[in-house]
């Protein structure tokens, strides 16, 4: 297996990264670190476009109408392209939605609570919020959301 | 129930660890030629020799792959006084690999080992209508075509052989009877077509 | 730092990019295959077949492009590269070893992490739906239901270890390692890569591309290049998860030698959890479609909030 | 690194857009960040307008994408680096994948639909421009020519943290108790007939009939309309997620 880059080049990294130090949240670093994580979404795109492109010149292009068609396991399609899917579905997504608005909090309060003057206190509070969350996804469980039907 | 949750995950998981560490099981068939059964059914070899055109085979088929056309031939008499004689001569056997099953029904019916399974394989090809053979090919492989196998030590005799024996044996005693009648006045060699029947069943 | 030195870290780590996930995925040839007794790939590279996932790719990128004529073009075209990107670019903040080597430290490395990967879904969500295929649609709600049931263990789990170390740099946190976070962490470890492998559609989350149900879900109608560009995805995303499982969980370049060799922890640890991704893989049947939600709302979710339970009282008892 | 602040006029990159100081500003020479953010801005608004004018549904989902993903852009180039990842992960990551969920769910056909313009177009503008003005003089009254310094780390999560847990408890509190309504809520909703159905059943014994609401799930791929699984999906009319049944 590759070592990723040879070991030298692994050198060259650490010295970089040693150059630019683990403190990111200083100012100036906050928006290099940024710069560097956009320009690697370009280097992305521009890779992805590359490929596409090359692609684009390599492959044949030899359609016919049955090669077009929607492919259902070597029959001709039946219907249009959608299909009934089961409402239960959804009631997942409300939960989520509500759940994830809930987990970001965790966040910012995981950084803090254990700091010096938040301590015990900021748990509790935390437990409280926790807490309410915790009954509603009981209320759920009772009413038998959390099971298929 | 299984007394700890988990268990039978773990089982699972501890049967593939295991199977990955044996050796696998793969044959690489295009290096390494695989070690076929006796009897394996490859494909039918055809002994043109042997074909009366009787149409068994053809007829029997399940799904018709046998194809056989022919002549009458009319052989000139042999004697004077006896009548010409017809003789039927094969113009094509052909068999469509792309519809046999493989059943073997043709060579079970075939009254004159005309047709035998042969272990040949690699006969694949990338236009099905190639599939359908003819008979200088099934004739080819009419040369794959392994000896029989040796019988288990204590199996029944065959039926042939059997035959052939109780023919030759009466063959023997009646040219011991013959010796011993003969014992006085002349006496007469025995027949030599004895032994030779022996040999050939 | 100069722009050259950004962009030689871009590109190495699309370098990285490009061959983990290559090297996954043959490991998953030859690690199933023998499994199940087989050989795997034996002729393409010589030895042992290494080379079958490049011959893969040049077979891929010779394929014809077939877009179905019902299909809403332009975005059934786009959404294999919105799957992708984001793997890419998460790559760049997960730290390799210690002294800041990693493509670029992120002071909130964590969150952006988490908040990115959610992003892939959409990818797969554009494919099923731009298809004009019952079966691309149905793999496409079905990809969509799975993220939001293992999105929020994952999410609860991570926080679980951004407690600990009382920060959201991913070189933060292992920094702030400890061997005893690992039984401390175990809970929620857990959950946190059980859910990783149920967002990728791993097996034996792997419903919305049930073979035997739904032909291959969104990427049904996907030919040539932009399917090896879904398959590449999913194989980066195993790489990203168990690197950030590593990160979060097993304590990164921490290990003996750690100075010199912390980035041979870190890959040694990525790829022992690759593996088990693999044999997970082999071993399990897949999940119903209702078992897997049920897994998630009652199983790991609890889970995961009884190890914030734990970690938060722990923190606070020893701090 | 310390950033060093080039020239004003060159400092076009994103990567020399580092310290804002205070002294200098000028909206003749604009520093690398606002020049981003200005372009990152027009981009936000011609995909906010795309989204709201386009006739595809899907389409309009896909560019509120766009449209979101460059305000988390927005964020982070006012440091406000906790937010912008909050409006991914909540935003493009749930709250479109709702949308587009609820679309898939329901029916978005490929191609326009003819319905989704309401005819409305003239209101609609005229309601959009007067609420945009508001704002922009709201924002321009207050802060005139006042220049904020951005400094890294004010919107860090830390920084969210302690001032949410130092001021902010109370709010917050009862932001869980809105929480669990929006959560009943839902629920609620989305099984009217919640009360009639055990939450869990017994096992259903061979030989008695199983009631209604409690089939074994229905087939995943159901092309007809049939209102599915009788008994236990929302009633069509209060549910906006329940697709058109009956026609």
């Amino acid at each position: 297996m590759e070592a990723t880059q040879a070991p030298r080049t692994v050198g060259r990294l650490a010295q970089w990264a040693a150059a630019s130090a683990d403190g990111p949240a200083r100012d100036g670093g906050y928006f290099d670190a940024y710069a560097a994580v956009g320009l690697l979404a370009v280097v992305g795109v521009l890779f992805v476009t590359v490929a596409f492109t090359a692609n684009r010149l390599m492959r044949p292009v030899v359609p016919t109408p049955e090669k077009l068609l929607a492919y259902e396991c070597g029959v001709d399609p039946v219907g249009e392209g959608w299909a009934q899917t089961h409402i239960r579905y959804y009631v997942y997504a409300f939960l989520y939605v509500i759940f994830a608005v809930d987990a970001i909090y965790l966040f910012p309060w995981a950084t803090v609570f254990a700091a010096p003057g938040y301590g015990a206190g900021t748990l509790v509070e935390m437990f409280v919020f926790i807490g309410f969350l915790a009954v509603g996804l009981l209320y759920a469980w009772k009413k038998g959301v959390l099971a298929w039907t | 129930m299984a007394p700890l949750p988990g268990r039978g995950l773990a089982k699972g998981l501890a049967v593939t660890l295991r199977t990955m560490t044996r050796r696998s099981v793969t044959a690489q068939y295009p290096d390494v030629q695989p070690e076929l059964p006796p009897r394996s059914r490859g494909v039918i070899g055809l002994l043109e020799e042997n074909c009366t055109v009787c149409m068994l085979c053809a007829r029997e088929c399940p799904d018709w792959c046998i194809y056989i056309d022919s002549h009458k031939e009319t052989l000139p008499a042999a004697d004077p006084g006896a009548r010409a004689r017809t003789r039927n001569v094969l113009d094509r056997f052909a068999i469509d690999f792309s519809l046999c099953m493989y059943c073997g029904i043709c060579i079970e019916v075939c009254p004159f080992d005309a047709l035998f399974w042969s272990p040949e394989f690699e006969y694949a090809e990338t236009d099905i209508h190639e599939l359908t053979h003819e008979r200088d090919r099934l004739r080819e492989w009419m040369w794959t075509v392994p000896a029989p196998p040796a019988l288990d030590p204590a199996a029944e005799e065959p039926k042939e052989v059997a035959a052939a024996r109780k023919t030759a044996d009466k063959q023997a005693a009646a040219a011991a009877a013959a010796r011993e009648a003969a014992a006085a006045p002349a006496a007469v060699s025995p027949s030599p077509d004895s032994a030779e029947e022996q040999q050939d069943s | 730092m100069t722009l050259l030195d950004a962009l030689l870290r871009c590109v190495a780590v699309l370098a990285v990019f490009l061959v983990f996930p290559l090297v996954i995925g043959q490991t998953e040839h030859k690690v199933m295959a023998h499994m199940q007794g087989r050989l795997g790939p034996m002729y393409a590279g010589g030895f042992h077949g290494w080379a079958q996932l490049v011959a893969d790719g040049v077979k891929f990128a010779q394929k014809e492009d077939v877009v179905p004529a019902e299909a809403d073009r332009r975005v059934f075209q786009l959404a294999p590269a919105v799957a992708l990107l984001p793997y890419l670019v998460v790559l760049i903040a997960i730290p390799v070893g210690p002294h800041g080597l990693v493509g670029q430290a992120v002071d909130a490395g964590l969150f952006f992490v988490l908040a990115v990967m959610g992003v892939g879904v959409l990818g797969s969500l554009m494919a099923g739906w731009a298809s004009a295929n019952k079966f691309s649609l149905l793999g496409g709600i079905r990809t969509a239901a799975q993220l939001m049931s293992y999105e929020l263990p994952m999410l609860l789990a991570a926080a679980s270890v951004a407690m600990a170390a009382g920060t959201l740099s991913l070189s933060g946190i292992v920094d702030a390692f400890h061997w005893w976070w690992v039984p401390w962490q175990v809970v929620g470890g857990f959950v946190f890569f059980t859910a990783g492998l149920a967002e990728l559609q791993r097996p034996p989350f792997d419903m919305p591309v049930a073979d035997s149900e739904i032909i291959f879900g969104a990427y049904t109608e996907y030919t040539g290049l932009r399917f090896a560009l879904f398959l590449l995805s999913e194989y980066a995303g195993i790489l990203v998860l168990c690197a950030l499982t590593t990160v979060l969980f097993l304590g990164g370049w921490h290990g003996p030698f750690s100075d010199g060799l912390g980035w041979l922890w870190t890959l040694l640890k990525t790829f022992a959890l690759a593996f088990v991704v693999i044999w997970l893989r082999v071993t399990y049947p897949r999940l119903r479609e209702d078992q897997l939600m049920r897994f998630a709302w009652t199983v790991l979710i609890p889970l995961s909030l009884a190890q914030l339970a734990l970690t938060g009282v722990v923190k606070v008892v020893i701090s | 690194m310390t950033a060093p602040v080039l020239g004003p006029g060159l400092a076009a990159g994103p990567l020399a857009a580092g310290s804002l100081s205070s002294q200098g500003h000028s909206f003749l020479s604009p520093t690398g960040v606002e020049i981003v953010f200005v372009l990152v801005g027009l981009a936000v608004l011609g995909a906010a307008v795309l989204s709201v004018t386009t006739r595809q549904l899907v389409h309009a989902a896909l560019w509120l994408v766009v449209a979101l993903g460059g305000l988390a852009v927005e964020f982070l180039l006012l440091t406000a680096e906790f937010i912008a990842w909050v409006q991914v992960l909540i935003y493009i990551g749930s709250v479109v994948v709702l949308v587009l969920f609820g679309l898939m769910l329901t029916r978005a056909p490929i191609g326009r639909s003819p319905d989704a313009d309401s005819r409305n177009r003239p209101v609609a503008l005229g309601t959009a421009a007067a609420a945009a003005a508001t704002l922009v003089t709201l924002v321009v009254d207050a802060f005139r020519t006042t220049w904020v310094d951005l400094d890294a780390g004010t919107g860090s999560a830390r920084a969210t943290g302690s001032s949410l847990f130092r001021h902010w408890v109370l709010p917050f509190e009862a932001l869980s108790v809105l929480l669990l309504a929006a959560l009943v809520g839902a629920i609620v909703l989305s099984r009217r007939d919640g009360d009639r159905t055990p939450p869990r059943p017994p096992r259903p014994r061979p030989g008695r009939a199983v009631s209604a609401a409690r089939r074994t799930p229905a087939a995943p791929v159901a092309p007809t309309a049939t209102p599915a699984a009788p008994g236990t999906s929302a009633n069509p009319a209060t549910n906006p997620a329940t697709p058109p049944q009956e026609r």
